[in-house]
């Protein structure tokens, strides 16, 4: 808690806000919007949410901002005035004020910000989260063995609803016919790149091997320091990104086919699910890594650790793929083809 | 020992600040787009490099404390480098990228800076070309 | 004397920054969403609501002069061995904390100075509950706004429009004689490029 | 194996989902078979579950596999578990009941409505299932928020899958959504910042223990975002906007899906948080909204009732008789006496069925006659007679007959009403029978006259096949089948009145009995 | 020292401060895009100037990569759009995109 970080980025998220709302060129909006998350980024990590401040940078400010930026791409760019807001406007505004009314009326009996002994912070729960998962899971990053652990029934689903909006957003938008031409298109041979920029497409050829790498790196070092699979997956679906935007979707495609993604995306999920599942194939619970340590080396916490990062593995399968799928559709309008 | 450090990486970092005001100075008053993308452009990079180059030799003061446990920080300097040279290859791409979309915007220049005369096409002749034709 | 007491409000008003913060992000959120007009703006709206909530779970969870929560059983090997050592000790007396008065919230005055006890003893780590919850909300936030924006696309398709009235007439309109509608459709079906 | 039977109930079609798209990515024909068995192993492992709760009582699972321990956090959850009791098993028998018979209709509209996107469809239908039970199983509020997500966003695409009218409609109701399911997130972040923890019964338990923590504005608030939120969600009347146009302009087989399961899992989650997680005496005692909640029911059976009377849509209709079902069940449960909930609860079981059956004639005949206007009937009950027993079925329960099942949850609503003296909700109930009486009369005047059905007026091109010719096809037998079951259902879940009302009775009693 | 690396961050942040009038003045998006590109250098930086005031900078130049990163794919797309949009409208038969300069009045 640095308080005068804090303060300063408050109020600048604040304006950020307002400016984002404001523009009427909907591209600038999209980046400014894309501005307001690294900010709050760095509110997070001045409260010490490292992976909180991770995972909104790398879905936030990146995934959202491009995806938003295609969007506008397909649409319209200008937004006109409101023709019909004002009536619309004060009934809001009333609301508003009643909503923010009971709101900071309820704020009054808060504890104060950053209390250590909140009720939030010392009940029971939380304090064994800090002192006993070490011993349970032999994890240092208590929010990977939370995440992944504790609550990792919640995080299945969470990697569900990624799977979710990938699957629907196909299926919203998704040209079945023009797929499957896309499909045959695929095994074609257009040039990298044949339509971009030269210094750009040197520089991505650069920078996606190492960020591909890296990505890797955040998924297997999540048990130490901040990262794990939605984060190392962002990223690495993001250098998928930075290719089609580079060299162009078909590139990216020729690597990563649709069909394809979908297919890792399920594996991801198998992967966790079918964890789980042979924890109750031997007899426990769902999730319950400890019976593992009948299979994986080392003893119940180690068994913990190492199911932990199998399971982290699986959901960045599946978040790396979807993620660029929804780009990818977002994109072209669903199409594959043509498009940002 | 660390009194050294400590004046190498905050004059650094001064430094850096120094020019990122010159980069805050020229976007906030320079006349036109290829103008503030000038001041944006150089001094955001230099200046941000300069600053994590303090960052870096101020981690590394622990190291020469003790080599033999502090070891570990080497590798957050190396780190904090790899920034400083990621930055390095990609700030300036962005700034290239951002121009040419200026460029391709149709952006005039702001006629107290156009040099008069000056041969060759006019930037809104440039412009007036196509993608073929321009590259 | 009444700089001390400025001390204190300045306290005061520090210890409720984030939740304002929050409920006013919320309500800028909320307020875009129904006033806007245009459907992309609906959407950067109900991105910063969303941010607002998590501005307040993350604020929940933070501590003064806290570590963030990654234990550091590296630098100094010892702390993680008595952290072993209390673990069973830190356990025991948050058990009994907790069975002499059920309720967390009832026992602060007997929690307030066993905390300050034992955690001046090690150091103290920011709470990881509302980090998880959060992860989980952000991603589900970009969930919720890919299948929104495939929506709007699937709208300007159909209507040629993201201002919402206009929408909104050209739904009045197509839907006054169904036959153009059912044609339109046919056609629409393939999202032609506009 | 049995005490692993919630886990497998929910794991069943969450892994046909998935091995949907793993393995037959581009084979369509996969989709029914898929859907159908995992739906069949779903509804298998909920019997069976239903029966352990019956014979030994509330099933509590723990996943993860960390116990309450004393010497672990106090004997509080640090993992995340499920707690079935009685009510819960009994809807989640209902729910994948509906889904499975609902595929029999789907199996003959998949390759119809949404042709080359059979799969992408299947794998959302599962996972709707996986979402809505998962809703009604857990016993930790967030992971409740995180399977709320999953059923939203699934029914996003499911209505958004539909023709080009579904994509505005589908707009707001992601709108809608998102701010219902915030506002819930935002009230369990209230309790969790002074409670401290995220399990149901703990927090409960807390509430219960310390009056002081009772006393505290923010505890009313979150009370206030969560029952907000949930109205959202599920449409009581002056939130209802995003749910006639969601509901019409999807493909049929969403509709007849969603439209019985949606919004009685948010009110069954209500119930939930009303019962299990604030606890009743909190509700009713400390703060009494009972008058204005009760108010906005009363205006949202009105409402509903005369919508869908002055509707010339039949879709449209039945959309606007749910906001006013939603008022029902919303006014029952906060009647705040036994019996209100008893009758609340029942509803949530026998409004589920009757609106299913409903949409499920409607459907057949839609596509029998490809009008989608009240014209659609002319002559149906000589040319379609199993549509029209099972529409009667449930239009008599609509308008709570006897033997029906809505005349006996009616029954418990208005002793409620009585019994708590709201005389205006009482005369609100009475009313809307009434309105529901006129609607259905009308129609069934409608069908009984002899009128040939010309080639006329404006028609419904989704809802009708491709090739113009099979539009007179008979109704598939999958259809007729399922029509059947569902009527059957109404006319069960109306006779097995008593088990069922005692049965949800022992569930208040419990829910009631675990606060000290 | 720690006070000064937070007097730096302190300044940094007030400068980034200034530079968000660019963005809200505008004129153009362009103008914006260059202003939000130079406020997401100066986040990574920025970030590891927090580590170092936790302390712990290992843990936090992990993701001030992932920033520096994603900043630089925003801008591309923003690129992009412009360099896409510019070839659409010549296949258009030059009819170019509204090009408007209201900006953050309003």
């Amino acid at each position: 808690m640095i308080w005068q970080l804090d303060l300063i980025l408050l109020i600048f998220l604040v304006i950020t806000a307002l400016i984002s709302l404001r523009v009427r060129d909907l591209l600038g909006a999209s980046m400014v919007f894309g501005i307001y998350s690294f900010l709050i980024c760095l509110l997070w990590a001045g409260m010490g949410a490292v992976d909180v401040a991770f995972t909104e940078a790398a879905v936030g400010a990146g995934v959202s901002t491009v995806i938003l930026v295609a969007t506008v791409y397909h649409t319209r760019r200008v937004t006109g005035g409101h023709k019909r807001a004002s009536g619309m406007k004060v009934l809001s505004l009333l609301l508003m004020l009643v909503l923010g009314g009971v709101l900071l009326h309820a704020s009054g009996d808060f504890p104060a910000l950053g209390d250590p002994t909140s009720p939030a912070n010392d009940h029971p729960v939380a304090q064994y989260y800090i002192e006993g998962s070490y011993q349970d899971t032999k994890v240092p990053n208590l929010v990977t063995s939370v995440l992944a652990d504790y609550r990792g029934y919640d995080t299945l689903f969470e990697t569900v609803v990624v799977f979710v909006a990938g699957i629907g957003i196909l299926a919203v938008i998704g040209v079945p016919t023009a797929r499957m031409r896309r499909e045959e298109v695929c095994g074609d041979t257009a040039q990298f790149g044949e339509d971009s920029d030269l210094i750009i497409l040197q520089t991505c050829r650069l920078v996606v091997p190492v960020l591909q790498l890296f990505a890797l790196y955040v998924i297997a070092h999540g048990h130490h320091s901040p990262g794990g699979g939605f984060q190392g997956g962002v990223l690495f679906g993001a250098s998928y990104i930075l290719l089609a935007l580079s060299g162009g979707l078909r590139e990216a495609l020729r690597r990563l086919s649709e069909s394809m993604s979908f297919r890792l995306a399920a594996c991801g999920i198998v992967i966790y699910a079918g964890f789980g599942l042979l924890c109750m194939a031997l007899g426990s619970s769902f999730l319950d890594y400890a019976i593992l340590d009948s299979i994986l080396p080392g003893g119940v916490a180690m068994a913990r650790s190492h199911s932990m990062l199998i399971v982290e593995a699986g959901v960045g399968f599946t978040v790396t793929t979807i993620l660029f799928v929804i780009y990818a559709n977002l994109a072209t309008r669903g199409k594959l083809e043509g498009g940002l | 020992m660390s009194l050294f450090f400590d004046i190498l990486a905050g004059s650094l970092m001064a430094a850096g600040l120094i020019f990122f005001v010159g980069t805050v100075t020229g976007m906030l008053r320079f006349p036109d787009f290829y103008t503030r993308m000038h001041a944006g452009g150089k001094g955001d990079t230099l200046s941000t490099i300069l600053i994590l180059l303090g960052a870096a030799v101020h981690v590394s003061e622990d190291f020469f404390h003790d080599p033999i446990h502090q070891w570990g920080v080497l590798l957050v300097m190396v780190k904090i480098l790899g920034i400083a040279a990621f930055l390095m290859l990609t700030s300036p791409t962005s700034t290239h990228a951002l121009m040419r979309a200026g460029f391709e915007d149709a952006h005039e220049t702001d006629e107290t800076v156009v040099d008069k005369d000056q041969d060759g096409p006019s930037l809104e002749e440039l412009q007036s070309r196509t993608w073929e034709e321009r590259s | 004397m009444e700089l001390l007491t400025l001390t204190a409000q300045f306290e005061w008003i520090l210890g409720k920054s984030n939740y304002w913060a929050s409920t006013v992000l919320l309500l800028i959120g909320l307020h875009a969403m129904i006033s806007k007009n245009n459907l992309i703006k609906k959407l950067i709206g109900m991105s910063i609501f969303q941010t607002g909530i998590i501005l307040f779970y993350v604020s929940a969870g933070a501590k003064h002069g806290a570590q963030i929560p990654i234990v550091h059983y590296g630098h100094d090997s010892h702390e993680s061995h008595d952290k072993a050592a209390h673990a069973a000790e830190h356990a025991a007396d948050a058990g009994q904390q907790v069975a002499e008065a059920a309720a967390p919230a009832a026992n602060h005055a007997a929690n307030h100075a066993a905390d300050a006890t034992h955690t001046l003893g090690e150091t103290l780590y920011v709470n990881p509950l509302p980090h998880v919850l959060m992860l989980t909300a952000i991603v589900v936030g970009v969930a919720t706004l890919g299948l929104a924006l495939a929506m709007v696309q699937k709208v300007y398709a159909a209507y040629g429009s993201i201002e919402e009235d206009e929408v909104l007439d050209a739904i009045a309109d197509s839907t006054a004689d169904s036959t153009v509608d059912s044609t339109v459709d046919r056609t629409v079906k393939g999202t032609p490029e506009a | 194996m049995m005490d692993q039977m919630p886990t497998i109930l929910m794991l069943a079609p969450f892994i046909g989902a998935v091995g949907l798209s793993l393995l037959a990515w581009r084979r369509p024909a996969a989709a029914m078979p898929v859907v159908f068995g995992a739906l069949a192993i779903t509804v298998l492992a909920a019997v069976l579950t239903l029966r352990e709760v019956l014979a030994n009582g509330t099933i509590t699972y723990l996943l993860s596999g960390w116990d309450r321990l004393p010497e672990r956090a106090a004997g509080m959850a640090v993992g995340i578990e499920y707690k079935i009791d009685a009510f819960n098993a009994l809807v989640l028998v209902l729910i994948p009941a509906i889904a499975l018979i609902n595929a029999l209709y789907l199996r003959t509209r998949l390759a119809v409505e949404c042709a080359g996107k059979e799969i992408l469809y299947a794998i959302l239908y599962l996972l709707l299932v996986v979402g809505l039970c998962g809703m009604v199983i857990t016993n930790d509020a967030f992971n409740l928020y995180v399977l709320l997500e999953i059923s939203s966003l699934t029914s996003y695409a499911l209505i958004g899958i539909g023709r080009r009218r579904a994509a505005h409609a589908t707009f707001n109701y992601i709108m809608t959504g998102t701010i219902g399911a915030s506002f819930f997130l935002l009230g369990v972040g209230y309790l969790y910042i002074q409670v401290g923890t995220l399990n149901i019964g703990d927090i409960h338990e807390a509430l219960m223990a310390s009056s002081e923590l009772r006393e505290l504005a923010s505890i009313k608030v979150a009370a206030m975002m969560i029952m907000a939120g949930l109205w959202l969600k599920m449409g009581l009347f002056p939130l209802h906007g995003w749910l006639p146009n969601a509901y019409r302009y999807a493909p049929t087989a969403t509709g007849s899906l969603m439209a019985p399961l949606v919004t009685k899992v948010m009110v069954v989650v209500m119930l939930r948080m009303m019962v299990s997680l604030f606890g009743l005496d909190y509700l009713f005692a400390e703060l009494n909204w009972r008058p204005v909640i009760v108010g906005i029911a009363c205006v949202a059976i009105l409402a509903g009732s005369f919508f869908a009377l002055a509707q010339r849509d039949i879709r449209g209709m039945l959309c606007f008789l749910i906001v006013a079902e939603v008022g029902y069940m919303v006014g029952g449960a906060w009647l705040g006496n036994e019996a209100g909930i008893t009758g609340a609860a029942y509803h949530v079981l026998s409004d589920a069925c009757m609106t299913f059956c409903l949409f499920l004639a409607v459907a057949a005949i839609i596509l029998r006659t490809g009008e989608h206007r009240l014209s659609a009937f002319r002559g149906a009950f000589r040319k379609m007679p199993v549509a029209m027993a099972a529409f009667t079925v449930g239009a008599l329960s609509m308008v709570g007959l006897p033997p029906t099942c809505g005349f006996f949850s009616k029954w418990y609503l208005l002793i409620g009403g009585v019994e708590a003296g709201q005389w205006h909700y009482v005369a609100c109930l009475l009313i809307s029978s009434l309105v529901n009486a006129v609607l259905f009369f009308r129609i069934f005047e409608i069908a009984l006259m002899k009128v040939e059905v010309e080639e006329s007026g404006s028609f419904d091109v989704d809802a009708l096949p491709e090739d113009p010719e099979d539009r007179w096809e008979r109704v598939p037998v999958g259809t007729i089948v399922a029509m059947i079951v569902a009527a059957t259902a109404v006319l069960t879940i109306g006779l097995l009145n008593r088990p069922i009302a005692s049965f949800i009775a022992t569930w208040i009693g419990q829910a009631v009995e675990v606060a000290p | 020292m720690n006070g000064f690396i937070l007097g730096v961050a302190l300044f940094m942040l007030l400068l980034v401060g200034a530079l968000l009038y660019r963005v809200c003045v505008g004129p153009t998006a362009i103008d914006r895009i260059v202003a939000v590109n130079a406020i997401g250098t100066k986040t990574t930086v920025l970030l590891v100037l927090i580590g170092l005031l936790f302390d712990d900078v290992g843990m936090f130049v992990d993701f001030a990569v992932a920033y520096g990163l994603l900043n630089f794919m925003g801008s591309l797309a923003a690129a992009r759009y412009f360099q896409r949009s510019e070839r659409r409208a010549e296949a258009d038969l030059r009819h170019p995109l509204p090009i408007q300069s209201n900006g953050g009045d309003a």
